[in-house]
């Protein structure tokens, strides 16, 4: 006798959200290949691409139409299990992490209060960090079972970048979670709607997160995986049709997570900038606020995005032992003093030093 | 030495400090470049829609020309095929037959003329030789095909709309370069 | 759950990696049945602390422990376990660039 | 006072000679050393003879409630004269002998002099302990360096033997350490009532290690191979002052210690030396190696001392004290012989030689007595022993075969006479053969020797009793403790 | 059958059959990736016993970590050709033997009738939140939290010193 | 406190010297200086001047033992230093970290012999292994040293996870990891886990110090490890952990019972048993050492077996005189150019302090009197006899120490009886001076064993 007492509603309710914010951030992830090519070519006195549909709107279909239909090549001396698990290991990777990211307030539909974050865990940051750290194995499976030395030198250089910079991302959230005393996303987003954006208690915090984001994302200049110049195509060489399609997409989808996570932590998240959220909850009602806020989110996103193709297209990539030397010499240190620093400060703070 | 545009600039090898060292601010100088681009006027031309004008002297594919009454001026004289410097023209001269009068000009004619547009280097010398205005290179551009036979180019491709029948084709296809004999 | 399922699916991934320790040559896979076999203590060790913690909350028991030490010594394992790791591997590694081979069996050259 | 002074004499002279590379004096300086000990000893037996002087006892390891307790009672003056009797001897009439790096030689010899002193004055279990190893190592490494051929096994089966016996030794002391209540003071010791189970079980540990020490049959095996494959000083400390440490320790440190357990098995341990006895015998008799002639000779003697502690009664137990003296310095005088016999010719073997009573005429009356007093004559002190013995092995109450054990016995002294006369009759008289013919007569040092042990020999077996007299206090003290007065 | 025990059976099932796998498979590659399998079931099974940090933990140090290690060191050395040289049969059978005796008499000693009664808790007590035990950790625990730190240093310099070129 | 947090430091100090200082000669300087602070600090300690005094919350108990043995242990690293330093800066090129890696062991010497719970004798244990296996394969070029790096590391590892699986199951038991705590409950329910865990924990260790049957890593590891760090490992390391286990069965073992007192007698047997026969058969003294290292843990194993006031001042007593000998003669041995028997044959002629000194420390090792090793068995025996159960085990040992006497004996053959001309490096006279410091004071304690046993009661 199976005893299922679990609130079916909630079940819905969390089946739809999770529903939505997966469609939700495929389409973001979707549109950003678009926006990025728009942005090179905006960035390189172009236009970009604008033929499908108007302004070119839907050029992403076509991009999606086209890696479908092409010939799917599984290399025959590969180890066809683990290759076709490394691009879905990087896909499932990339949509874990929206899981925890608040996306908005509370939403009040038929009498049922529905918050816009799928599971609010008091170990938010922490799911966070596990979730991406089991991204490297997409990458390195996939490079592996490639079985071609060109594709597993760069899922290993892969790798290492990712392990590496993840250290000093740990290290710089450290900061930030001495301030704020949790690591839920939920309550680190109500404790800057309320007072200051953690971006200005944590300027070089965000810094250094903001770097090792990249690096996480394997975006230039740090996508020392796919450099073409040095290693063929990188990783996913060997790869093509829809799942060479799953490793460009989990790259998009990196990109709006943690594009999302760092206007979580540093940027408010869903608040609202200049205005006073609760008293306009008060004055439109919470759904309308709701929506505000995810909008507001959604542009915050925008920027970080935007903020991802512009540095791409400006900054040239690091060379192998530069990327390495600036991740272990340069950054885990700065994070250690940033750490160090903040723990003073707060040591200080809580100790009732006037100043 | 001196330098003979004044434009070289030596590289600058001082250490670098503590503030070049960061590199921030000089990525921040680089960003700054890249977003004055993003607002910088496209300089991209719609290309089908739109399209740019040629120089005076651009040398297209070759027109075999008519005369306005639109018959054909070549007489396989071969002096284009000696001047050619990548021998990509052939041709085999044929005698004008009773009743073609309004065909060739002349009691010789063409009865084959190819161009390999895979050797021809668009140089201008087969118009420069030709006693008869008979070869233009015109304004055409482009050629495309899937299989290098196609680009032996033979006298219907080369050949240019009659100007009586198809005045505007004419026209078109003789572009703006052609003297107007 | 009762302690004793835990017990027994402890011991067994225990054994697992008894087993493997003994059977297999290659010594990235011992080593990797070394971790399973820490894995498994941890394993023991949460579900023990939530066991104390279950008896502390029943007064006829007298017990004074929350079982918090339990989870923080999982911690320490995991701690310990990573640096094991990094040296094992340089072991293994330096290893490897001399032999090209990992089998423990060519570790025998010592006997005479 | 004493004591103290003639274990350090040997010892730091010993330690010194190490340094002292020149062979003639190293000689000297030892040869003095052990004189000045033999005056000090003899001083202790005269002027300083009170107990101030003859006792010694300073705290040593207070965690174990050990001490440094040493005191000269008659039994131990009469062992410590026999070896500083023995080792200016031993040093005067080697004097000729070449060995390379003698110094060091000397300096072991000394050390185990010393270690031999200790072990017959400590009143204290585990200072005993001690100085039992401590005069067994120099031994090992004189033996080991300086010997014959097969020196290297033959030393280290030596060194094994006693080794292990010392060790079981070491284990019936720490059982008796912690039946004395924590501790080693022999005083202590012998005031113990234990069960008879302990007793037992300390007895045997003990009597293993004293049975190897002497050696007893069947424990012997590695003496004969020592005594041959050892230089011949190194034979003489072996056969005339270490065989008494074995009996010095029955005496002292087993019969009034276990006194039933020793009672107990006394028949089984009497028989054992009875065996051996008859078995060196006649083994003996078929030796021609004079080294190993002797060996067994000395074996048989043992035993005899052996069967008289064992098969206990007043007469037996003071013929055993005096007995031991006198086997000591008779069994010297015999390796003198034989070494000068080795340095000489080079051979050790008895049918090699002969006719050397015409060459040597000093040699041969000097070791006719020597060996006259071996197979107890009378006149000669071995007699007043062995007589003492018999009669005390007959008269002991604390067999049933006292009978039996004095025919064996007596069965041993005729067949003793009988290899050492053949001996002396092989190799002094008869024909020269082409190896002695040219032999000269002993040098001065030899004579005086063998002179002074012939004397010792003929002043003991006319005036035993001031000697009886030094040991009678501790025989009636073990009879007391065995309840057989 | 409460939905805990489903996932704990399914969880169980999941651990120990990867464990299986680990030491079955041929493939280096695959071992890894199934002892990764192991620790997610170990990682579920905090989760339902409200370990949560130690689950997360658990992933980022094991599974993030530690085994994206294994894998470099695995791939970088090609092990994925079977170069296992067959071990003699029959100590594979005694090993296996062995450990199967180890957990036979474990389980026999081990399954105390006292204990039938005992049970961990699930899903309740906060014991196992990141508050709690970081508070017991930099309290009670500071002094072993410190002197690992002395572990970890000599494990650096001991990757410098066996991977650094002479 | 002291020892602990001093220690680390001075890892760490060296650890950054080696960055700032490229001379050898003054990398070793340093460590000597480093050590005699150590040192000074502990006997500070011990006479009761705590310069860190931390709360560690009865994790860590510093009773005079314990110090005691901290003491004897940095002062036979000192000797150790003294005596080989110039060897260890001879393994490699990195000389800065080995001897940080040293100072980050006697950290954990120090937590093994003052833990007071399971905790941390876990780390202390790990502390102390990890380095190992790193100095074991410091010699990167030599085939053997990985192996036997690799060897050790997967057995150390593979015996922490038991240990661990112990641990866990006394924690289960007890609910804590207080050695107070689990003494004070002894005998309150859940037994059986609480003995399962004991037994796995008693196994683990029996494989940190190489009990037989757990021993069969430890002839290999020794040989392959770079000579210098065999010494280290054989001596102080294995006396600490002897330290730890004897601290476990006097708090644990010593209130549950006697039940396991036949295991332990039949290990120590075994230990006895496997190290002594073996070495007999062994052509390499290196080897010879490693068995006999075996052999010795048996006679430590007796400390375990009758845990009483005696075994643990044997037990220091054996740590100390077993570190001062065995050190020595590594340091000699390190010296030799041919480590097999016929490679000391001479010795006494071409070096003579070098074999008169072997010799002593020979001595020592088999339990001459007069030598410390005497009174370090003496002890062992004594507290097996006061024990009163099992006496067969002392007769066994008895047996064993003499065939032990074989083994040690060929060395002194070898050297002083048999012709030949025993190759060396070349030797200093300050080394000369030491190693007869070193038996001079071997002997000294073998006279006067009190100077040391004396700081045990105050």
């Amino acid at each position: 006798m199976i005893n299922l007492a679990i609130d079916l509603a909630f079940i819905l309710e969390k089946l739809v959200l999770i529903a939505v914010i997966i469609v939700i951030s495929l389409l973001v992830a979707l549109y950003t290949t678009f926006g990025e090519r728009k942005v090179a070519g905006y960035i390189q006195d172009r236009y970009g691409p604008n033929r499908a549909g108007p302004g070119g709107i839907f050029q992403p279909f076509a991009d999606g139409i086209k890696l479908f239909m092409k010939e799917d090549v599984i290399p025959s001396s590969s180890n066809r299990f683990l290759f076709i698990l490394g691009p879905g290991i990087a896909m499932t990777m990339a949509m874990l992490t929206s899981a925890v990211i608040p996306w908005g307030n509370e939403i009040t539909i038929a009498g049922r209060t529905i918050s816009l974050q799928i599971a609010d865990i008091n170990i938010g940051i922490l799911y966070v960090f596990g979730v991406v750290s089991m991204g490297v194995y997409g990458i390195m499976i996939g490079g592996w079972a490639s079985n071609n030395k060109f594709s597993l030198l760069a899922a290993l250089r892969g790798a290492s970048q990712m392990i590496s910079y993840e250290l000093a991302m740990g290290l710089s959230i450290i900061a930030l979670l001495m301030l704020t005393g949790s690591l839920s996303l939920k309550t680190i987003v109500d404790q800057q709607s309320t007072g200051w954006w953690n971006f200005f208690y944590q300027p070089l915090g965000f810094l250094i997160f903001l770097i090792c984001a990249f690096a996480e994302c394997n975006r230039t200049p740090f996508d020392l995986p796919e450099a073409e110049s040095e290693l063929n195509q990188g990783y996913h060489q060997e790869y093509s049709s829809m799942k060479l399609g799953f490793y460009l997409f989990a790259e998009y989808v990196n990109m709006f997570i943690s594009s999302a996570l760092m206007s979580t932590l540093y940027f408010g998240g869903y608040d609202i900038p200049f205005v006073n959220d609760a008293s306009m909850g008060q004055s439109i009602g919470t759904n309308w606020l709701a929506v505000l806020q995810a909008v507001s989110l959604f542009a915050k996103v925008g920027f970080f995005l935007f903020f991802f193709m512009w540095v791409r297209w400006t900054i040239p990539r690091f060379r192998y032992d530069q990327l390495m030397k600036l991740g272990w010499k340069g950054l885990i240190p700065l994070a250690l003093f940033n750490m160090v620093i903040t723990g003073l400060i707060v040591l200080i703070k809580e100790n009732g030093w006037p100043f | 030495m001196q330098t003979l545009t004044n434009r070289a600039k030596p590289v600058d090898r001082r250490p670098m400090t503590v503030l070049e060292k960061l590199y921030l601010p000089a990525i921040a100088k680089g960003m700054g470049i890249t977003l004055k681009h993003f607002f910088k006027k496209k300089v991209t031309i719609q290309y089908p829609e739109e399209k740019r004008p040629f120089s005076p002297v651009f040398r297209g594919l070759h027109i075999l020309n008519r005369d306005e009454e639109g018959r054909e001026r070549c007489t396989a004289c071969g002096l284009c095929a000696v001047a050619c410097p990548a021998e990509a023209i052939t041709m085999e001269a044929a005698e004008r037959m009773e009743g073609e009068e309004n065909l060739y000009r002349e009691e010789k004619y063409a009865a084959k003329y190819e161009i390999n547009m895979l050797r021809c280097i668009f140089c201008g010398l087969c118009e420069e030789a030709c006693p008869k205005d008979a070869i233009y290179l015109s304004e055409t551009f482009a050629p495309a095909n899937f299989k290098r036979e196609g680009f032996i180019y033979g006298k219907n491709d080369l050949l240019i709309p009659d100007p009586k029948k198809e005045p505007e084709q004419y026209q078109k296809a003789l572009g703006s370069r052609v003297k107007k004999s | 759950m009762p302690i004793n399922s835990y017990i027994f699916v402890a011991i067994a991934l225990f054994s697992i990696g008894v087993i493997g320790v003994l059977t297999r040559r290659n010594a990235i896979i011992i080593f990797m049945c070394i971790e399973l076999m820490l894995n498994a203590v941890n394993l023991l060790l949460v579900a023990f602390s939530k066991m104390h913690l279950a008896d502390a909350a029943n007064p006829a028991l007298k017990v004074a422990t929350n079982g918090a030490d339990g989870q923080l010594f999982v911690f320490f394992i995991m701690v310990v376990a990573a640096a094991e790791v990094t040296v094992g591997l340089a072991i293994i590694v330096m290893m490897y660039r001399n032999t090209h081979s990992v089998d423990v069996n060519f570790l025998n050259r010592l006997k005479n | 006072m004493v004591p103290v002074l003639l274990i350090l004499i040997p010892l730091i002279t010993g330690a010194a000679l190490f340094a002292i590379r020149q062979e003639a004096m190293a000689k000297s300086i030892a040869l003095l050393a052990s004189l000045v000990s033999l005056a000090v000893m003899l001083a202790g037996m005269s002027v300083w003879n009170d107990a101030a002087h003859l006792t010694y006892n300073q705290s040593w390891i207070g965690a174990l409630n050990s001490r440094f307790h040493f005191a000269l009672d008659g039994m131990s003056q009469l062992l410590c004269l026999l070896t500083t009797l023995s080792f200016p001897i031993i040093f005067y009439s080697t004097w000729n002998n070449q060995y390379p790096d003698h110094n060091r030689f000397l300096g072991l010899m000394l050390l185990s002099q010393a270690g031999l002193l200790g072990v017959f004055m400590s009143m204290d279990a585990m200072l005993f302990y001690f100085f039992w190893e401590l005069a067994l190592i120099p031994l090992y490494f004189l033996s080991s360096r300086w010997g014959g051929e097969k020196r290297i096994q033959v030393t280290i089966k030596f060194f094994v033997y006693t080794f292990l016996g010392s060790l079981f030794m070491l284990i019936g002391l720490i059982m008796l350490y912690f039946k004395a209540g924590g501790s080693f003071a022999w005083a202590d010791f012998v005031k113990l009532n234990m069960a008879p189970r302990e007793e037992m079980a300390i007895f045997l540990m003990l009597a293993l290690a004293f049975a190897i020490k002497m050696p007893l049959f069947p424990f012997h095996t590695w003496q004969p191979d020592t005594y041959e494959q050892s230089p011949t000083p190194v034979t003489m400390i072996l056969s005339a002052i270490m065989a008494k440490m074995g009996i010095f320790g029955l005496l002292r440190w087993l019969a009034p210690v276990v006194p039933a357990a020793t009672y107990q098995w006394g028949d089984n341990f009497a028989t054992l030396a009875v065996v051996g006895m008859l078995y060196a015998s006649f083994i003996a008799m078929r030796q021609d190696d004079l080294k190993k002639l002797v060996a067994y000779s000395s074996i048989a003697h043992i035993g005899l001392m052996i069967l008289a502690v064992f098969a206990p009664s007043y007469s037996g137990l003071q013929g055993v004290m005096i007995q031991m003296f006198n086997h000591g310095i008779n069994i010297l005088g015999m390796w003198i012989v034989v070494n000068v016999i080795e340095q000489k010719f080079g051979t050790r073997k008895i049918s090699e030689l002969g006719g050397l009573a015409q060459k040597a005429p000093v040699l041969t009356i000097l070791l006719v007595i020597v060996a006259l007093a071996n197979i107890a004559m009378p006149l000669t002190n071995a007699f007043i022993g062995e007589f003492m013995m018999f009669n005390g092995v007959l008269g002991s109450t604390a067999t049933n075969f006292g009978v039996a054990y004095a025919v064996a016995g007596i069965i041993t002294i005729i067949l003793g006479a009988v290899y050492t006369l053949k001996m002396i009759q092989k190799v002094f008289y008869g024909e020269t053969n082409a190896l002695t013919a040219n032999a000269t007569d002993i040098s001065f040092n030899v004579q005086l020797s063998l002179a002074i042990i012939v004397v010792a020999i003929l002043l003991i077996g006319l005036f035993p009793n001031p000697m009886l007299s030094l040991t009678s206090d501790l025989s009636e003290q073990i009879l007391g403790r065995m309840n057989l007065k | 059958m409460s939905i805990t025990q489903i996932l704990f059976w399914f969880l169980t099932v999941m651990a120990i059959g990867s464990a299986l796998m680990v030491i079955t498979s041929r493939n280096p590659v695959y071992s890894v990736l199934f002892l990764i399998a192991t620790f997610f079931a170990i990682s579920g099974h905090y989760i339902l016993l409200n370990a949560q940090f130690l689950a997360i933990v658990n992933l980022i140090v094991y599974a993030g970590a530690i085994m994206v290690l294994f894998l470099f060191v695995i791939m970088l050395m090609n092990l994925n050709t079977e170069t296992e040289p067959q071990k003699n049969k029959w100590l594979k059978f005694a090993g296996t033997i062995a450990g199967g005796c180890l957990l036979l008499v474990m389980v026999a000693a081990l399954r105390d009738a006292d204990t039938k009664t005992t049970t961990a808790l699930m899903k309740e007590g906060d014991i196992g939140l990141v508050q709690n035990l970081g508070k017991t950790l930099f309290k009670e625990y500071v002094v072993p939290f410190e002197i690992s730190s002395v572990l970890f240093l000599s494990a650096m310099v001991g990757a410098v010193v066996l991977g650094k070129k002479d | 406190m002291n020892a602990i947090i001093l220690s680390a430091i001075l890892g760490v100090v060296l650890m950054f010297s080696g960055i700032f200082v490229s001379n050898k000669v003054m990398l070793k300087n340093i460590a000597i200086a480093g050590m005699v602070l150590l040192l000074a600090v502990n006997i500070i300690e011990m006479n009761g001047f705590r310069v860190f005094d931390v709360n560690t919350r009865n994790m860590l108990q510093f009773n005079r033992f314990g110090l005691l043995f901290n003491s004897i242990a940095f002062a036979a690293t000192l000797l150790y230093f003294l005596l080989s330093a110039r060897d260890i800066t001879r393994v490699g090129i990195n000389v800065a970290e080995y001897f940080a890696l040293i100072f980050f062991i006697l950290c954990g010497v120090a937590l093994v012999s003052s833990f007071n719970s399971l905790l941390m004798l876990f780390l202390g244990i790990e502390i102390i292994s990890i380095p190992l296996y790193i100095l074991t394969g410091s010699d990167k070029r030599n085939l053997k040293s990985n192996e036997a790096a690799l060897k050790y590391f997967l057995m150390g590892t593979f015996s922490t996870g038991i240990m661990l699986m112990g641990i866990a199951l006394i924690y289960g038991a007890k609910g804590s990891f207080s050695l107070d705590t689990i003494a004070a409950t002894i005998n309150q329910g859940r037994d059986a886990w609480f003995y399962a865990g004991l037994l796995l924990l008693l196994i683990s260790m029996a494989f940190k110090v190489s009990v037989a049957p757990f021993h069969f890593w430890t002839p290999d590891v020794y040989d392959g490890a770079p000579t210098v760090f065999t010494s280290f490992m054989a001596t102080i390391v294995k006396a600490a952990v002897f330290i730890g286990l004897v601290r476990l069965f006097d708090i644990i073992f010593a209130t549950s019972g006697t039940d396991w007192k036949l295991m332990v007698a039949v290990l120590t047997a075994a230990t006895l048993l496997v190290g002594n026969i073996t070495a007999i058969f062994q052509q390499s003294v290196k080897r010879m050492l490693a068995y006999s290292s075996i052999a010795q843990a048996g006679f430590m194993m007796f400390a375990l077996f009758s845990i009483n006031s005696y075994s643990k001042e044997g037990i220091i007593l054996y740590a100390l005189g077993y570190s001062l000998a065995t050190v020595g003669i590594f340091a000699v041995l390190v010296k030799m150019k041919d480590y097999t028997f016929e490679g000391f044959n001479g010795l006494a002629r071409t070096q003579p302090v070098l074999a008169a000194t072997t010799t002593v420390f020979l001595l020592s090792l088999a339990g001459i009197p007069l030598t410390i090793g005497f009174f370090a068995k003496y002890f062992m025996l004594a507290s097996a006899v006061k024990s009163g159960s099992h006496l067969w085990l002392v007769f066994f040992a008895i047996l064993m120490a003499v065939v032990s006497v074989y083994y040690y004996f060929r060395v002194i053959q070898s050297m002083y009886f048999k012709e030949g001309a025993a190759e060396t490096e070349p030797v200093s006279s300050g080394f000369r001076w030491l190693l007869i410091g070193v038996a001079a004071v071997i002997i000294l304690l073998g006279i006067f064993p009190n100077m040391v046993l004396q700081y045990l009661y105050f």
